[in-house]
């Protein structure tokens, strides 16, 4: 049960494997990718920034929660910082549970709760040289 | 005058053009130190879509600013 | 877009990364693991039998009817036939898409659909040295 | 007479004590063919809960047989 922010890429392999237990049947994960375009526009790479402190702890809290409201063995999230290209894995999230409803239904309210409320933002860079700071409230989101 | 220490982040970071600074101000909450560093450095996100934190927590603007605080202003968030 | 049935182990990272494209923004899997109880009762070992043939055009079918009801970019699952230990992973769905709705909502409709018609039947063998095929018609379903 | 093959499989295959056999019968259709078989060996799965395939294709238990058939009978199935 951790939230991490890593400023390398992130080890999926090494964060599935922690959450086998025996007495879980179902497990659930989610990844968000660096896409090569948003909203029409050809993306070459991106930043993320996050308030660490502030971004640690309202993770911690998300999968509190989500412990609390769903009947998880565990849950786990890592969200990448710094500079990322198409392609590669922004955010993962994953959950372990007895069975697939509660599996599917807290790993969905993680990721919702992920973009919703931990302060993490992202710098996009188009291929035509002009860059951004995206914000949901300008434009119609995506992923 | 309290000195309080501010942090940027995203497009806040960018307008401000710095990460973070310590003022001297008479704002007595959050909100009004946002709106004095807002006219004085051309901020301009709407207040509607600002969070704000304070020592590391996140704070209503209305909330009461003292001496040595750490204020945080937080533009729509975006990760995922 | 494939359906497979192994009698090896399934190589999630194999499966995952053949599944990564520039333009899915997001990707959901489930995993069914095998657990080391089933009903109150200890589970030393299972395996899984397929009526191979009807099975693989069965979950076939069922790639395309996700394929057609949500916007996904691919879907892919492997299950496993053979003897199995707790922990062992039975079955593995991934559903890559451009935004997050349609790879849940995708994901959850290809497992459902494998434990609701592929021809796979589940043998338990219990640590009191007793067996038996799981009817899910007689005894209330796990998982 | 027709010559049908026969697969069965899970607790069907356990209760028959074999995979498969090829079997003339006087059977016209699927269901009537799993009712002499059931009759003969003591097959006890309720018929609402079965299902059949013909020739590798899930198949309603009232078609009609074909000489060189290949019909096999499904318990309830429990992948995943």
């Amino acid at each position: 049960m951790d939230f991490i922010l890593s400023a390398v890429p992130i080890d999926v392999y090494a964060l599935r494997h922690r959450m086998m237990a025996p007495e879980a049947g179902g497990f659930c994960s989610f990844e968000g990718w660096v896409r090569n375009h948003h909203q029409g526009r050809s993306v070459n790479a991106l930043a993320y920034e996050a308030y660490a402190p502030l971004a640690l702890k309202e993770g911690r809290r998300i999968l509190r929660e989500a412990q609390r409201r769903f009947a998880i063995t565990s849950a786990c999230a890592e969200h990448r910082i710094g500079h990322l290209i198409p392609g590669e894995l922004a955010v993962w999230v994953g959950v372990s549970a007895a069975h697939r409803d509660a599996a599917f239904d807290a790993c969905r309210f993680i990721i919702d709760a992920i973009k919703d409320t931990v302060p993490i933002w992202k710098h996009e860079f188009y291929s035509d040289g002009t860059q951004t700071w995206v914000d949901p409230t300008q434009t119609p989101s995506a992923t | 005058m309290k000195q309080i220490k501010i942090l940027y982040f995203g497009q806040l970071r960018q307008a401000r053009g710095l990460a973070e600074e310590t003022v001297n101000t008479p704002a007595e909450t959050l909100a009004e130190l946002f709106t004095l560093q807002s006219a004085s450095h051309g901020l301009t996100l709407a207040s509607r879509h600002l969070k704000m934190a304070r020592n590391d927590e996140f704070c209503p603007p209305a909330e009461a600013l003292c001496d040595g605080d750490t204020v945080a202003f937080l533009p729509p968030v975006c990760g995922g």
